[in-house]
């Protein structure tokens, strides 16, 4: 279960947990849990829903201490008291609750926390134009063309709203860009936008972990894949040692799935569907 | 300041521990006030009564609530405490009447001060010492109509306060000139400036303006200078500031209740009623005032205000 | 939110065209300077008084009293918290000024700097028991709040002996720091109080802080999402101590002004007007509930309060029913307010 | 926030086992108990008087007062709303009761029901006007407590000449309904009055409101998040009305025991006893923010609150120092309740 | 484009909105879009992030009122001032954000705003112990196992919270489904489920408006699909009339999927996507 390390063994990963755990209160959330994320490469988490992913997620990316285990950042243990830490070692994150200030606009979210600023002084000041350009430019190149960057982030849509996150994450992270479910609430042009980005972090050095339910875009784009399951990893395993169909089957927690397809193959009204259902059920 | 609040303080003090001038028990007396907190009258009320004590081997108890329902607890409070002797005010006296008579049926000898002359032998107080309220406002319509005023403005410093309404009331009953009231908020002086200001500016026919505190006629005279007034000020009440200012005669009169009186007496009297069953007034109440001071007592007065207990 | 409203991108189909007026009418601010625009006009027609230009100044300096602190209580309620010792803390700032100076004979500059210190801390403590104990504010300022208002009542007796300080206008120093706090001069036939300077100066500040720096996006992020600030880097806790600092400052400012001004200070006072504060910052747009609001919005708000306060006694109505008219005032200024807003929203 | 904590699913091996004490540990109210007794055992130590029996008549007579008013108020701010004028309005009600009979010579039960009406009609206005503006709570309540305090004083100086009413102790009724709102009895030494019995039955029936009916739901989802409730059909509009019309019965309540306990009312009293209630609701475990807390919260605050201001008399403290004491007790009171809380939860 | 009355021309549909418009303030979020709900059929609404598919929810659902354009259930007009409302009329609707209230616990939740009571009168008061045990069982279907009903839902995970959402509706939509985004926080299996719910509640003689990202999965259910694109209606088809290709060609805008598909299998880490990136990406 715990072969994570097997592979590039010579380099230091950039992140790597080993048998984390994490409790809420009296609730097991995490435990067990070990992952490297090397330099350009991308880490797949997948699992069932409640299975940890998003905890995992936020132990990385400091919101939450681990109660377990050990946490090491480029060799160096660490253990981060605050987001801030994490970010200032070069990590970014996209957490699926968005962390989005409903009330501010568009572009004061996109920068929040890592404002630019112009002036010396009592004159430094935000770099508003600066801010509104990047901001229109960086949700423009991800096919979200926004009437006004001053609107509330609050009015946007859903799919609007996870792009705003995605291209501010993408914007500062430096050498770990960490995806919860990025493509959950997005388009098919989004989507296919958002696996660009990631792979093109990927090539320029950066170390990736994302978290998806859709095995199509974890096998398209991870090199690693680590499977967790009731908080506890149920599988770690390297792109060429698994096939698509391996990876869907695991998901979905095995035998299960097989029955699941075969009921909704025969509902009535769908018939021309009963040949496809396979794939594209779970897709 | 030569005869320091402080000093005299101290003294009392060490006359305590020297033990005191009596030989009685260590007897504890309670008071009860209708008084908000920080209030500069009641303060000097409070030295008067600590100075008796001191003197008369008191161990002395204070608390105060501008709320009936709340000072009506607190005399439940002293009582529960079995203190030996209980002294009041009956500022709202129909609050107090259940709280005087269990008082009474513990045995606790009750004496009322400041407030409540009428209903104080009805709830089977032992005396009472003070000044009524209305009696003082009187004294003051008087004193304006003898300074030939026509148009007087009464700032009450605290919404419905029966103590309040009553001095205002008194005065306007005497007063034979036109008398306006005024509310300002006590606790924000900046506000009672610019109240003062404003009904000044709106209405230049005012010329006395009465403060029903003390530190009020300070801010009133500098409310009326920033008018371009030329209103008398006149106040219930005395402190240092006053003291000065009726020396410059930046204020006109102040009617002084003597609230030193009233807590001094109050303690002696109940000691005297425990060590020799005395009772003062024959049934009528004690008064302490009003007193007109003016311009010519302020230099007697000064040094008094001073170490707070005029 | 913002100072500059870009226009929106040329062209675009989805959005309706919207006239310059509709645009202004739709930001905070003016929605409240319609309301006392109202309350203007309404007592400048019932008050004849009302219109004098000493009037004006009496007006202005009731409102800077209040409005120097609405300010701060403003950018505190935008970051997500409350501040109930406010009122009492402008108290103390004045009783530690004038009681040091005295105690110590020494330059009245130098109780200044003391207090200015002192206050700062208790400041400081409100925020960061704030943070450490993650009680709600309200908890950890009223206990500041009580326990404030027993000091200032048992220190000053203590060491004055009375519930009052001493004078120290005959110490040194004192004129020229009653210039810089509690002065006033004459403009024409209006007589106004450097107060009004005062107050103008900390909300041009305060608007430049909450829309042009990155301490600014923190207060908005800090009371709009205090766990989503967090999460991006936002240091929430720093951003509460200084909100909170900041307000010591100002009541600091305010202390200074009710010492100078008045020269002896009563230690009972300043119970209650931290509600005023709250008043002025909420009629001015701010919500309750954080991460929205200006400083221009609580000048605004205070202005309000002061012009209806005063405009009453102005308009010689019977005094039994001040807070009466007080009441029914505010409310029809802020229901203007909103009536205008949401007109200015609808039509398109 | 449920009264029966269902054993978790057997055998779950997500879930750690925890003892029944921590479990009980992590109920709000037993935090705030946990307070309640800490005070209680400091006060039986430093203050001889405090453990007779008479004294705990008075502390629960005084808890009670301030306990009444906090259950609705606890209610409402679980609903996410605030109430100025629940302090204001308990004086209103009783002048009405006091008033109408008077002036009308009708039996006392005539005017204590018109207070009825009259009462609830000021709580219905609060919430009309409240979910019709969508202005926020603070500025409605306000505007109504600014105006009650208004009419307070200006009315009953206008129909009795005075700032207090009448008495009414010799019209007909009087005795009988004073045994319904101010009647005491004795069992032992103790000294009870029978606001202890409404306090404990309000708390009863709202305890049973909030947990066990549709009502109580939504209250929940109404200060939880509005927006989600309307969502999926809650009546909020309906719920918040509701709310402010239980604040309104309390204080008809409250206001006919201060009558008939004095037999005159003073126009000018009950300004700032909302905030009291406010404290006993919070330090009972209300959040301000709405969505969380309980009946019972409410009144072990009242009953902290009750004890600690008694409490300081009893312990013959120094009287200027009595707002520090207040302050410092309630602030550790409420640090302890989080302290054990906090542990509780950390340990697994 | 409003062709969509063409179809089973005799019924009165459930469900009717006829150039139906909505603003926010100066936004125009929707306009002149008709849309036909027949009992016993899945309509799926479909279109990019900020199209306008929300807004056409919260319209049916009750929860904003339309600007113009006519709404008729049944045949007869409506002007829903509240959900309650709609939910009355049998309409019940999974929002995309949830409206959930974060810190009640999981099973008021589930029954917020409609629920059962037990005894009369003043005795009158909530089921507790069919509320729980419902509310575990609609869960355990749906394959969330929770641990407590009783943690506050703001507790649960992403997923489980969707599924509780999901579940509600199921369970008190009488006439009507609507569906926002049901399965973008789902995993493999959940999604499977949900899938097999909407198809029973057709079968049940319901009428469904689904809206998804997910081609496969709309195609898989949908009988009719509407295509909305910046706030208006770019296209409405039965499923007879289009093939999931070129669903799927529409979904993303066209001849933009074409050059970005072939942006994304250039990528040199992901060699093997290369062929399957065109279905897949987009998936
Ligand atoms: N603050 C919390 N308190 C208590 N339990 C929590 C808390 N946050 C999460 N949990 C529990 O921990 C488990 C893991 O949650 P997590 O959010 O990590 O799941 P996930 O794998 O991200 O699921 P999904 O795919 O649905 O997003 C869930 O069962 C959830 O109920
Ligand atoms: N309350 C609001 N105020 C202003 N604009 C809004 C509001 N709600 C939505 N909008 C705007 O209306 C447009 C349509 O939003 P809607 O939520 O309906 O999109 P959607 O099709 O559901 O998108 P997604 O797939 O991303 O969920 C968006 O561009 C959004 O910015
Ligand atoms: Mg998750
Ligand atoms: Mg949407």
């Amino acid at each position: 279960m715990t072969d994570t390390a097997t592979t590039a063994a010579g380099r230091t990963p950039l992140v790597a947990l080993t048998d984390v755990a994490k409790s809420y209160g009296n609730v097991r959330a995490l435990h067990g849990v070990s992952l490297d994320v090397h330099a350009g490469e991308i880490t797949c988490v997948l699992g069932d829903n409640g299975a940890g992913k998003s905890t995992l997620i936020k132990i990385i990316a400091g919101l939450h201490p681990h109660d377990a285990g050990t946490y090491t950042v480029e060799g160096e243990e660490v253990r981060h008291a605050s987001p801030r830490e994490a970010l200032d070692r070069g990590i970014a994150t996209v957490y699926q609750d968005l962390a989005v200030v409903p009330l501010m606009p568009v572009w004061r979210n996109f920068f929040l926390g890592s404002e630019p600023t112009r002036g010396r002084g009592p004159l430094r000041r935000l770099d508003t134009a600066t801010m509104r350009a990047t901001t229109r430019d960086a949700l423009l190149r991800m096919g979200i063309d926004l009437r006004d960057v001053d609107q509330p982030i609050g009015t946007l849509s859903g799919g609007e709203r996870q792009c705003v996150a995605i291209a501010r994450a993408v914007h500062f992270g430096a050498k770990v860009l960490v995806l919860d479910e990025p493509t959950a609430a997005l388009g098919v042009k989004q989507s296919g936008v958002v696996l660009k980005y990631v792979a093109a972090a990927r090539d320029a050095g950066l170390g990736v972990v994302l978290i998806t339910h859709n095995p199509h875009h974890a096998y398209l784009v991870g090199d690693r894949f680590v499977l967790l399951k009731r908080g506890a990893m149920s599988g770690s395993h390297l792109k060429k040692d698994i096939t698509l169909d391996e990876l869907t089957r695991e998901m979905a927690g095995g035998s299960e799935l097989d029955e699941l397809t075969h009921e909704l193959s025969r509902t009535p009204a769908a018939p021309e569907a009963a040949a496809a259902a396979e794939p594209e059920t779970t897709a | 300041s030569s005869t320091g609040g402080k000093r005299a303080e101290d003294r009392a003090k060490q006359l305590a521990a020297n033990g005191s001038a009596v030989n009685t028990p260590h007897w504890t007396f309670a008071m009860v006030t209708h008084s908000g907190a920080g209030d500069t009258f009641w303060d000097i009320v409070q030295s008067g009564a600590k100075q008796a004590a001191a003197k008369d081997n008191i161990k002395f108890l204070y608390s105060n609530s501008d709320q009936g329902d709340q000072q009506a607890q607190l005399v439940q409070a002293a009582i529960d405490q079995h203190v030996d002797g209980l002294i009041v005010t009956l500022a709202k006296p129909d609050a107090m009447k259940d709280a005087v008579a269990r008082a009474e049926k513990a045995g606790i000898p009750v004496i009322t001060i400041n407030s409540g002359s009428e209903d104080s032998k009805k709830f089977g107080a032992l005396t009472h010492i003070g000044q009524d309220e209305t009696v003082a406002g009187n004294a003051v319509g008087e004193e304006l109509d003898k300074r030939h005023k026509q148009h007087a403005l009464c700032i009450l410093h605290e919404q419905g306060n029966v103590g309040h309404e009553q001095r205002c009331a008194g005065a306007k009953a005497t007063f034979s000139g036109r008398m306006d009231s005024l509310y300002v908020n006590g606790t924000n002086m900046p506000d009672v400036q610019s109240a003062i200001q404003a009904k000044l500016q709106s209405d230049k026919s005012i010329d006395s303006v009465v403060t029903l505190g003390a530190p009020f006629a300070a801010t009133a005279a500098k409310a009326r200078q920033q008018a371009g007034s030329s209103a008398e000020i006149d106040t219930f009440d005395l402190n240092a500031q006053v003291a000065t200012e009726l020396k410059d005669g930046t204020i006109g009169f102040a009617v002084d209740q003597q609230p030193y009186l009233q807590g001094y007496e109050a303690i002696d009297l109940l000691w005297l009623y425990r060590y020799n069953g005395d009772t003062l007034g024959g049934g009528k109440p004690v008064l302490t005032g009003p007193q007109i001071v003016t311009k010519d007592d302020a230099d007697a007065l000064l040094s008094y205000t001073k170490r707070g207990t005029r | 939110m913002s100072v500059l409203t870009r226009p929106a991108a040329a062209g675009d189909e989805r959005l309706a065209p919207r006239s310059l007026t509709r645009r202004m009418l739709g930001r905070p601010e003016l929605g409240a300077v319609v309301g006392a625009a109202a309350v203007f006009v309404f007592f400048s027609v019932v008050a004849d008084s009302f219109l004098q230009a000493s009037s004006l100044g009496t007006v202005l300096y009731a409102s800077s009293t209040i409005g120097i602190m609405a300010v701060p209580v403003a950018l505190l309620m935008i970051g997500g918290e409350f501040d109930l010792s406010a009122g009492v803390m402008v108290t103390s700032s004045a009783l530690i000024s004038s009681m040091f100076s005295y105690q110590m004979t020494a330059n009245t500059w130098v109780g200044v700097g003391v207090s200015l210190v002192a206050t700062l801390a208790l400041g400081a403590f409100n925020g960061i028991m704030l943070v450490r104990t993650k009680l709600p504010s309200f908890i950890i300022t009223l206990g500041t709040f009580l326990m404030l208002t027993g000091l200032n009542l048992g220190l000053t007796k203590l060491i004055s002996g009375t519930v009052s300080t001493k004078s120290i206008a005959d110490m040194q120093g004192f004129p020229a720091a009653r210039d810089l706090f509690a002065s006033h001069w004459t403009i024409g036939s209006v007589d106004l109080q450097v107060t009004i300077l005062w107050w103008i100066g900390l909300v041009a500040v305060a608007t430049w802080v909450l829309l042009r720096t990155r301490a600014g996006n923190w207060i908005f992020a800090a009371g709009g999402n205090a766990d989503a600030a967090r999460a991006v880097g936002v240091p929430v806790a720093r951003t509460k101590v200084g909100l909170y600092m900041a307000v010591a400052f100002c009541a600091w400012i305010s202390g200074q002004h009710l010492l100078f001004s008045f020269d002896v200070v009563q230690s009972g006072e300043g119970v209650g007007n931290e509600f005023l504060y709250i008043i002025a910052a909420v009629i001015g747009g701010c919500l309750m509930t954080g991460g929205y609001g200006s400083a221009i919005g609580s000048a605004v708000g205070a202005f309000i309060f002061g012009m209806t306060s005063k405009g009453i006694v102005y308009a010689q109505w019977n005094p039994d029913w001040f807070k009466f008219f007080l009441g029914a005032m505010l409310l029809l200024a802020t229901l203007l307010n909103v009536w205008v807003r949401r007109r200015a929203e609808a039509s398109e």
